[in-house]
């Protein structure tokens, strides 16, 4: 490993630099860095790189870091294994009611 | 650490940089006991200087000493004419900031709360510390307390040369054999 | 503040910015504009084939293949990488009755010319090491690629950005009004355009777009349902669907479902995945990420995404995949495709507004069309002729009927 | 009014959620408590100092005291609690997609939901930061505390908010050396009673310092660190090696408000309180009414204060249940915002408390 | 199983302060890279792999090592392949007797069937 390389996204190991190309080549939000560096497209879906993201293009882009629209969010908030998708609602809470 | 006793000024202020505060920060905020008081009695020392909402050392004090009052982030102020010296806001206070001092001739006297293990047992040849934890002076282990009531906070008592009793705070720890 | 261009490309999903490619590339003035950021519909959230076999015989399939080639040339003509990638793909066929419906199928498509063979379960099972047993045969295509759209993108729009494409997002037209042989847009950020041109590539939106000039194109969002795995070690070399999801593709929507497929519970079940219109389609991308589809649902514009359709994805590619049971899903997502009744695109200028041109209603092809699309678009407004008829997809085979039509061109 | 019979989903068994919890089941309304860790308490087991506060915050007593305490109010009210119960998903109609165990998934149908769901610790990345011994500082309080594992022998602790001088003293406690506590500010961000006893255990701290970058092959060996200019950059020639092991970040929180976005609720960014969060009223209802958030995924504080809204939530949640009727529950929501008030007062908690106020006029102001 | 010699539990803290001396728990066996290692029941696999002094739990695609970052089952950093199956969060999943893990390279590989079935 370069020992000058500073990852942000630590899953898909991207880089400062990467992210910040991206930003000065026209990407202006969140979800265009992810698309063009898929920095947050790894395992953990940008839990520990999503504030450092908004950092660096607050940062870019001059902008206060309230200013940067908050990224969205899609479930699953966890991993979920296939095998455990049997769909089935609940039954000890299935009410009549709704 | 020398301290000019003549400068109680605010370019001593440590706490928010070096961690601990100095002594003139510590008596600019009137919780520095003089030497002629310790001499006197077992002096509690609140060294808690910045206002956080606590208040168990008022309600552990069975004497009435210690007043927080209302709001509680006002700082502890402690009423030296009724305190006994009991000790019990020593493992009260969450904040491990208070320890009892008294001089006796040339040997200073010192009760502060402990929650490192190895613990330290009676007799035992220590390292005393000053607040920013360099060494001091050696000390003796006088007494260790750890009853439940205490709830695993150890209140030790050591004896060291009295003319380091305004630097000393505690000891250092220990390391497993 | 007034921008001018000579042409206005709204939407920037993968046709708009293949359009606007294609035209900065030759030398226009662009304007692109999108109410939310790139690809924030349909091209973001869907998978990464580009599968021929999917495609009736037919204008569709001699658009893709020239799409095909122009793929090819885009990834080195681009400013980066699109993970462009022929790795072919089959079809899974469980059932004799399947497998008659789709030698039929394959035998029209090789008469068209894109050969599609029908391979045993031995040798698909080279090309597809964990397949389950049940399945007893699948076509093999080897044309069958992958683009990883994001890529396709951000390509198109660093290249068009190089020719001096200018960008505005989360700017929603407000207005759109003919003046003086122009068109006059007002966006809701307060800016105006005065373009010479404007075409109208905003997917399932699109219909909103031209509602600002009174017309009303039929095209809806049809959502489909996707899960993302965790990058998984290579499963297989080709993209995967199921010859029941071509089944169901050839059917028109709306008619009867089949039964229950062997992998679930009873009729119920099979008449919830109807209700969802489950399809199968499974593809591994670059980066080792396995996309899971899709339902096809009429679902207005509600993009969220369910644990029933989830589940029944899950379990469809467990039957089909048993390896993947003890693989995770890391997200889910639902695109909106935008579809018409007949499964054809709109591309054309609109009668009665000239200048006005559409280029939306792929449904399920707008990744794999878009090379074409912005070549033809960008041939329309620049008025010379395209290299396909686009007869099939004239935007006025849906206007009849909309008698206003007149009156809003003269208003 | 006719009493709902769905339950309410709490999501979270942390103090906040557990408080929520029994203020419900205490007003005998149905409740249904998830989480996704095996043993109910959240951050309380990892806190093992004695909590600030007064007697009715339960000051003096320990963390996981607390927790176990609150555990046994829970099951002695008959609570249902499941764990390993991940909450994966929330959608605007509050269907709760739940995974047991990480190996059955099923959705149930709430009449209500309160979000404890907490926060995420905050990340500073620099070259290094990858490497085997760099962690978060919940990642060395959970090990060291509730799993008895210490993760570092030689340890650098990478901020000094409450988290990070409190997790060191965690780690000498544990029997680990600290290295230093570094802050890039200048002044050390937690209480003084905090890092007091942590120095006078020989801790160095250092303001206007921050770390370069981590070095070593297979893990840390080496932190550099260097001091920081007015801008927080690092000025050439001031750098300076450290030996560690580990290396410990705790550099603030952000709340966790996936849940709370899933099902719509609009958040506000308030930095003080940790970034983006959800807009909340007094009574901590989020923007989507049937919705309350709770403890630090409504701007991170402390568990003395999660413990209270979690007690607004839950008292009012069950109020609009049909459960307590109104003159009750302004009876017990009344106790509950004076203990919360005392708790956001001082050079701490007041800017915490304008925070709020500042929350709760954008909820009034964007959904009256 | 192996002959390969146990790996011992270095960093457990057995006595502390406030928390007290550690109690007894029933012990578990698990296999760390063909190591066998002893574990406490209920514990998470990554709290015995870090006790037993184990580094590297994992390589990254570009082959750089990991070991964990949070702990609690966001990050997943701590990845690795259990009885098989690639991509387990270790930090959240528990021990179990005979349980076998092993570090994975970047995605990891598909475990061959009776690998899997001897799980």
């Amino acid at each position: 490993m370069d020992r000058d390389e500073n990852y942000i996204c630590r899953c898909e190991e991207v880089t400062e630099d990467e992210i910040r190309t991206a930003i000065r080549g026209g990407a202006r939000s969140v979800k265009e860095i992810k698309r063009w560096t898929r920095s947050g497209m790894g395992i953990c879906q940008g839990r520990t790189c999503r504030r450092l993201v908004e950092r660096i293009l607050a940062e870019e882009l001059g902008l206060a870091p309230g200013e940067v629209e908050s990224s969205s969010f899609r479930p699953p908030v966890r991993p979920v294994s296939l095998d455990s998708m049997d769909g089935s609602r609940d039954p000890s809470t299935h009410g009549s009611g709704g | 650490m020398p301290v000019n006793p003549d400068s109680p000024d605010l370019d001593e202020r440590t706490l928010k940089t070096l961690g601990a505060p100095s002594l003139a920060e510590l008596k600019a905020a009137g919780v520095v006991p003089s030497r002629e008081e310790m001499a006197a009695r077992p002096c509690v020392c609140v060294e808690c200087i910045e206002e956080i909402p606590c208040n168990p050392c008022e309600t552990s004090c069975p004497q009435g000493a210690l007043t927080v009052g209302q709001p509680i982030t006002n700082l502890p102020v402690l009423d030296r004419d009724k305190c006994t010296a009991c000790g019990l806001c020593i493992p009260a206070c969450p904040g491990l900031a208070v320890v009892i001092k008294s001089l006796e001739g040339n040997l200073a006297k010192i009760r502060f709360p402990w929650e490192y293990l190895p613990g330290p047992a009676k007799g035992e040849e220590v390292e005393m510390v000053d607040r920013l934890g360099n060494p001091v002076c050696p000390g003796t282990v006088v007494s260790v307390i750890n009853p439940a009531r205490n709830n695993r906070t150890a209140v030790v008592t050591a004896e060291f040369p009295a003319e380091h009793v305004d630097e000393v705070i505690s000891m250092r720890r220990k390391t497993w054999p | 503040m007034t921008i001018r261009a000579d042409t206005a490309v709204l939407g920037a999903g993968v046709n708009g910015m293949s359009t606007a490619y294609e035209l900065c590339r030759r030398g226009r003035s662009v304007v692109l504009v999108d109410k939310v950021v790139m690809g924030a519909g349909a091209s973001g959230s869907c998978d990464d084939m580009i599968l021929l076999q999917s495609k009736k015989p037919g204008i569709l399939l001699e658009m893709a293949f020239r799409s095909l080639e122009l793929f090819r040339d885009l990834q080195g003509e681009l400013p980066c990488d699109i993970e462009f990638d022929t790795r072919g793909g089959t079809i899974l066929i469980e059932t004799p009755e399947e497998l008659a419906v789709m030698e039929d199928f394959v035998a029209r498509q090789n008469k068209y010319g894109l050969a599609v063979e029908i391979v045993d379960a031995r040798r698909l099972r080279e090309l597809q090491p964990h397949v389950t047993d049940r399945v007893i045969a699948s076509t093999y295509s080897a044309r069958d690629s992958q683009v990883n759209p994001m890529l396709l993108m951000k390509g198109f729009f660093l290249g068009a950005s190089a020719k001096g494409l200018t960008f505005l997002r989360r700017s929603r037209p407000e207005s759109l009004t003919p003046r003086n042989g122009r068109w006059e847009i007002k966006l809701s950020t307060g800016e105006t355009l005065e373009t010479g041109t404007v075409v109208n590539a905003t997917g399932a939106w699109a219909n909103e777009i031209s509602g600002l000039l009174g017309l009303r194109f039929p095209i809806a969002p049809r959502k489909g349902q996707v899960l993302v795995t965790e990058q998984l070690p290579p499963l297989g070399e080709t993209n995967v669907w199921s010859a029941q999801y071509i089944v169901s593709k050839l059917r028109p929507a709306g008619t009867s479902a089949p039964g229950a497929a062997s992998w679930m519970s009873g009729p119920e079940e099979a008449r919830t995945a109807a209700g969802y219109g489950l399809g199968f389609a499974f593809t591994g991308t670059h980066s080792g990420n396995y996309l899971i589809g899709s339902t096809r649902e009429n679902a207005g514009y509600d993009k969220a995404t369910d644990p029933e359709a989830l589940g029944l994805l899950a379990r469809q590619v467990i039957h089909y995949f048993p390896v993947m049971k003890d693989v995770h899903f890391i997200r889910t997502f639902a695109g909106l495709r935008p579809s018409t009744p007949d499964g054809m695109p709109v591309i054309g200028e609109v009668p009665g507004f000239p200048g006005f041109f559409m280029a939306a209603g792929h449904e399920g092809d707008g990744i794999a069309l878009s090379p074409i699309t912005g070549r033809v678009a960008a041939d329309l407004v620049e008025g010379r002729k395209p290299e396909f008829s686009l007869e099939s997809f004239r935007p006025e085979r849906f206007l009849e009927g909309q008698g206003d039509l007149d009156e809003a061109a003269s208003g | 009014m006719e009493r709902e019979t769905r339950p309410a989903v709490v999501v979270g068994a942390g103090p906040a959620g557990l408080c929520a919890a029994i203020e419900l089941k205490r007003a005998g309304a149905p409740v249904l408590l998830l989480d996704e860790n095996s043993k109910p308490g959240g951050q309380l087991f990892k806190q093992i100092h004695k909590f600030f506060g007064s007697q009715e915050h339960r000051a003096g007593v320990r963390g996981f005291e607390i927790g176990k305490d609150l555990l046994r109010e829970s099951l002695d009210l008959g609570i249902d609690v499941r764990l390993d119960t991940e909450v994966v998903g929330l959608d605007p109609n509050l269907n709760v997609w739940a995974v047991e165990a990480r190996k059955r998934s099923y959705t149930l149908e709430a009449s209500r939901v309160i979000l404890a769901t907490g926060a995420t610790e905050n990340a500073v990345p620099f070259p290094g930061w990858t490497l085997p011994g760099v962690m978060t500082a919940g990642c060395a309080q959970t090990l060291i505390n509730v799993h008895r594992v210490l993760p570092g022998r030689r340890v650098l602790v990478v901020g000094s908010g409450n988290v990070g001088v409190i997790v060191a003293y965690q780690l000498l406690q544990a029997g680990a050396e600290v290295a230093a506590v570094i802050e890039a500010a200048p002044a050390l961000g937690g209480y003084g009673v905090h890092t007091a006893k942590v120095r006078r255990a020989g801790v160095p701290m250092l303001v206007r310092t921050t770390i370069v970058r981590a070095e070593g092959s297979e893990g840390v060996e080496r932190a550099v660190l260097a001091e920081v200019d007015g801008k927080f950059k690092p000025v050439p020639g001031t750098e300076r090696t450290l030996e560690v092991d580990a290396i410990c970040l705790a550099v603030g929180l952000t709340p966790s408000i996936e849940l709370a976005a899933l099902a719509g609720c609009r958040t506000f960014f308030v930095p003080e309180l940790g970034g983006h969060m959800p807009l909340h009223d007094e009574f901590m209802r989020s923007s989507v009414p049937a919705v309350y958030v709770v403890g630090d995924i409504a701007g991170v504080e402390e568990a003395s204060t999660a413990m209270e809204e979690g007690r607004l939530a839950g008292i009012h949640a069950a109020h609009s249940m049909g459960y307590l009727d109104r003159e009750e529950m302004e009876r017990r929501t009344a106790d509950t915002r004076r203990r919360l008030r005392a708790l956001r007062q001082g050079v701490f908690g007041e800017k915490r408390f304008v925070a709020k106020e500042r929350v709760l006029a954008e909820k009034e102001k964007e959904c009256p | 199983m192996t002959d390969a010699p146990e790996l011992s539990a270095v960093n457990r803290v057995t006595r502390h302060a406030v928390l007290g001396d550690l109690e007894a728990a029933r012990e578990v066996r698990i296999w760390f890279e063909g190591r066998p290692l002893s574990a406490r029941e209920g514990e998470p696999i990554l709290s015995a792999l870090v006790a037993a002094g184990v580094g590297v739990l994992r390589h990254t695609k570009k082959g750089s090592p990991r070991r964990m970052f949070c702990g609690i089952g966001r990050c997943t950093d701590c990845v690795m392949t259990v009885d098989g199956v690639p991509g387990v969060r270790t930090c959240v999943t528990a021990v179990r007797d005979g349980m076998r893990v092993e570090r994975q390279a970047g995605v990891g590989r598909w475990a061959r069937e009776e690998e899997r079935d001897g799980a």
